[in-house]
């Protein structure tokens, strides 16, 4: 079973989508709309830096945390790249504090049960309304309309394991919203 | 009696020499390189070098406390500072450098200027005593023809100058420059000379044994510079024919011959486009530089300091030394080319060192080092050697590539920006070279794709391990948790299983 | 085509003359440094030699996916492989070392030996035939003396020699040593020659343009041995006159030029006592103690070895070719000398690399490598350059003393025991020096106790800390919690505030 | 406020004893029966090492952790040292499971309050009996003997705090105890 998770990244002003799919024995990650293919990577220089080999090529990636908002500094070919890193949620999520129109996609956070849908397709929903409850290790997380709108689809049903970056709900924003 | 790279680089020196080294330190140097190296270390002070390297009393005191025998000064601090060599003389120890007339003598423009004219040494037309009235600047502006430079006879670094392209100039610029340098260096004496436009910066090593016995050890060019200060040099010039080289090499021996000078020091030349050379300034003291020279010529210019102070003359002879290959320095500046090299500091949280064929690294830092705001931002240089100028240019874009380092925001990324450059790489460069090509707002080159996709997936990756860790319970990213020690039980898992 | 520190050195070779380069790796390397500098990288097989760096065809393989132009086979493995060779260039591709024929011809001792004797290079007394009649050994023995060395003709690396004192031992000896050089080389023929007692082993570095055109690179001292293997070498010798180093160099010159020898090469000598000089054997690749020749020299032979094979002839004239200073080499292997040189194997948990003047590190670990078991347990080499022997020494001592490494058990210790040896301060040292001077049951210096105070100081402190750190709630010496990743976070607090 | 702690250290074969006592502006350490100084010392090279300043000499100890148990490896002057330190009670345990003779001495692990005494002076104990109770952070934390014996002194009072390293009970081990 892969466990799958989107990312959004900013390098120099550019943003990028990346979806991490990891599983015991191997990690898939797409990059864009491109393929998702296995990447073959390591932690190397004592955690200083990631060896990536693409189809052949090898890129020593050095990389540091600078702290737990996703800012990280990296080295590639010995230029020095700022880069952002977050979950698509937690973009999300500082998109619409942004004030920026956020998506209305709210999609899994953990991996998890659904135990309880709050609203249905055409409902009218206001920013900040729970609109689904999905439980991971017996703990209740309530996931909030991130705009306001009307309910376009529910594409999970109640008893349903969802994975990091399943589709929950899907909000039409209301101009505005 | 220093700190940094340069204190390192000479305890180094002492080490390969099996002399005992003491280190002196401020408050905020105590894990700093040079003190973990040495064999014995003195606190000196607060972090304010007014307040600790730049007290003579303080490193006097220190250096008697541990029954030192000498002072290797370094460069900076009181490197040149003739009170403090006679003083530390006076103490019954040996300073490690010039005597203070030598010091005294460049450290005064004009009077070099005298000296060097009578020893028959090339020096920039213009006057050789201080002019305050505009009407004399004016006529002897004429007699030069302009532009003319108006300049501090106690100036230095670039401070203290002033351009004067017509006479309506020159009166509020006389003014303005003599105000200047009665401000910072507490004496307004001025005086006028050509200004060369495009020139090339080229020096000459030497070392005399305090006799009038001296040699040189051939040349530096260090044209490529920021805010009048070095960022490359390299030896040989490539601006140099044999005949020139030897023309300015004896004209930097006469220098040091004209004052009897000892130990190692620097003579400065500005090399026009039409390829005269003018005395420039004498630096007495061991340059940030040195390297260079040490690789293309075999030497060690420490150890050649400690036998001259020792009284044992000089190491070489001329006949013995000779230029082998090239040899590339780049200063690793905690600063941000994109901030006009505004100066950056703190942590260095990662650091990747370049090995290998033909590299030297001097360094004052190492990874977890915090990097005060104190001090010079000099944080290590990087020393190529290659048989040639070409290998010893394409080495030096591998080690670039090799060299990382993450904390403090830093200029090898323009470094390698300078190797890239048609002016550098055939060598036509001249000290205004960084000012007419260099476009902070526009000089690091676009990634490729290829860097751009592997970029996007080790940062998904490492954001999703990191995740992967804090949702185990572990919450790294939260300093306040983070430990002091690295012990090997957090290390065993990092690396390539 | 190859790994570790030499694929490390060539990569950075071929780097610094702006070539592609492609790596290749079996299973437990995919994170070895030479795979982590390359531009491109082909796994070739599990782990053991056998199955993937000395299989010819998977090497081609790789070569030829990649559309590689060209292969350098480092030392061992495959690079002295006659059929591999034919087979790359029968495959369309550069094979950067000699042909297949001078492979075949060194590689046979007896027909090295009727070669050289006919091009009129010394040999050391004895045989050109092999012996199988005790009886006929006997005879050569009477003839040139006892005692002799019953040699494999096929041998190398200390393996397949036996010394004969006297005519009782003749018959089993002979036995023996034939029954040894068929298991281990496949090939039983055995010859004769005398036995040099405490003797010097002189190699001398030569380059060849494959038509007979040879220059050489003047000698090495490699006889810090210990069990038949090199630890520590230097250029020059401190055993030759001036004299006997034309003499040497200029045999080494004829060897290559008998032989048409292509690319680079070592022609290694016995040096008796007495001054006579033997050819011993040539190997026809780049050696592990390269880099000493380079410090000395200012030559870069991966690039020689590159220009020759692309056609292009020598690089350097002999006459342009000087020794300047002095080079030693230690070879940081993970062995302990406590227990007869016994590999070592595992993680590298912390490394503190040397760096400053005269100091040259090439390396095939990092920080957080695991060091694998199925290979050569040479980690590393430390090359340090000085104006003279002494101060290249002291240096040595200095390099030594900041160079440290936990996690495998390593012979840096090893290396400055060596260097406060008589015998190796005064250079007296033979291949003996090692058997007859190093105890492994007693070398190690006592501590003083300034560092037994520091020691036991240091140790208190880090287990306090280790221990403040476990009572917070933090199991940091509970491996199997250890996080993956040194995030910034977790390193803010180590160092020095 | 000091906390102090004794340590037990082993390096080249010979065992040596050292104190550190450690408040928040400052750590003295002892060694062996040397007199106790205030100790300059900073971990560096990112936590590779430690540089003492002892008496204006400077000493850079590399050292790295290899286990709980104690056992680290440490270089100075590029010669490498393997040693052992662990906190005295550990060691006295050590000493006792491994039948050597083990010392009567039971001393505080941590700083609390002794909530309980056990034993009284010249009363007979056996080995691993319970003889005193020290609380710390609510938490009552029972020291046995380690050896049998007679109990020779109790130093400490009911409810005074102590501190780690200070002795609470001495046993007068019985012989062969």
């Amino acid at each position: 079973m892969l466990m799958k998770k989107s990312y959004v990244l900013t390098l120099e002003g550019t943003q990028h989508h990346a979806v991490v799919a990891s599983g015991d024995d191997r990690t898939e990650v797409q990059v864009g709309d491109g393929p998702a293919h296995v990447v073959d990577h390591y932690p190397v220089l004592d955690g200083r830096a990631i060896s990536l080999r693409l189809n052949g090529r090898m890129h020593l990636v050095q990389i540091t945390g600078l702290d737990s908002k996703g800012n990280v500094m990296t080295t590639i070919d010995g230029w020095p790249v700022p880069m952002t890193v977050m979950d698509e949620l937690k973009a999300m999520a500082l998109e619409s504090l942004g004030g920026v129109a956020a998506s209305g996609t709210i999609a899994a956070d953990i991996p998890g049960l659904v135990v309880e849908i709050k609203v249905t397709e055409g409902q009218v929903v206001h920013q900040g309304e729970p609109v689904i409850v999905v439980e991971a290790m017996k703990m209740q997380n309530e996931l909030c309309a991130a705009v306001g709108g009307t309910v376009a689809r529910v594409p999970v049903t109640v008893g349903q394991p969802v994975n990091p970056g399943d589709v929950l709900v899907v909000i039409e924003p209301e101009p505005g919203g | 009696a220093n700190r940094g790279e340069i204190a390192v680089r000479v305890i180094q020196g002492l080490k390969d020499m099996g002399i005992a080294t003491v280190a002196v330190y401020s408050e905020v140097d105590r894990c700093a390189l040079h003190v973990l190296m040495a064999d014995e270390a003195v606190p000196i002070g607060p972090a304010p070098a007014s307040e600790s390297y730049l007290v003579a009393d303080k490193v006097l005191a220190a250096a008697q406390q541990t029954g030192a025998d000498a002072i290797h000064p370094g460069y900076g601090f009181l490197s040149e500072n003739g009170p403090f060599s006679q003083a530390v003389e006076a103490a019954g120890m040996v300073f490690i450098g010039p005597t203070a007339e030598s010091m005294d003598l460049m450290g005064d423009k004009l009077s070099a200027r005298r000296k060097m004219r009578a020893a028959g040494v090339p020096v920039v037309p213009g006057t050789d005593e201080a002019v305050t009235d505009p009407a004399v600047a004016i006529t002897i502006a004429e007699d030069i023809g302009y532009p003319v430079l108006l300049k501090a006879s106690a100036g230095g670094g670039g401070k203290g100058m002033r351009v004067v392209r017509e006479p309506a100039e020159m009166a509020s610029s006389l003014r303005q420059t003599m105000g200047e340098a009665g401000a910072s260096f507490g004496n307004d004496a001025i005086f006028v000379e050509k200004y060369i436009e495009n020139p090339k910066h080229i020096e000459v090593q030497v070392l005399g044994d305090g006799t009038g016995e001296a040699i040189h050890l051939f040349e530096r060019e260090c044209s490529v510079q920021r805010r009048h200060q070095k960022v490359i040099e390299e030896s040989p010039s490539p601006s140099l024919s044999p005949q020139l080289r030897q023309q300015i090499c004896e004209a930097a021996v006469q220098t040091a011959q004209a004052i009897n000078y000892r130990g190692a020091g620097t003579v400065e030349f500005i090399l026009a486009p039409d390829g005269d050379f003018y005395f420039l300034e004498m630096n007495t003291r061991l340059q940030v530089e040195h390297p260079v020279t040490e690789m293309v010529t075999g030497t060690d210019l420490v150890r050649a300091m400690v036998l001259i102070a020792q009284g044992e003359g000089l190491c070489y002879r001329q006949e013995d030394l000779q230029q082998r290959g090239w040899a590339l320095e780049f200063r690793l500046y905690a600063e941000d080319p994109s901030r006009n090299f505004a100066p950056s500091i703190g942590k260095i949280h990662s650091l990747t060192i370049p090995l290998g064929p033909g590299i030297r690294l001097d360094t004052g830092i190492y990874e977890g080092f915090d990097v005060p705001i104190h001090y010079d931002p000099m944080l290590a240089k990087l020393i190529v050697w290659g048989e040639d100028r070409d290998q010893a240019i394409a080495r030096s874009v591998r080690a670039l590539r090799e060299f990382t380092l993450h904390g403090p925001v830093h200029n090898l990324p323009f470094h390698q920006w300078v190797l890239a450059q048609p002016a550098f790489r055939d060598g036509s460069y001249t000290t205004d070279f960084i000012g007419q090509c260099f476009d902070s707002s526009n000089w690091l080159p676009p990634l490729d794709e290829s860097q751009t996709e592997a970029l996007v997936t080790a940062a998904s990756l490492f954001e999703a391990m990191r995740r992967a860790e804090t949702t185990n319970g572990r919450h790294l990213s939260c300093p306040d948790r983070a430990p002091n020690w690295r012990l090997n039980a957090r290390r065993r898992m990092t690396g390539n299983r």
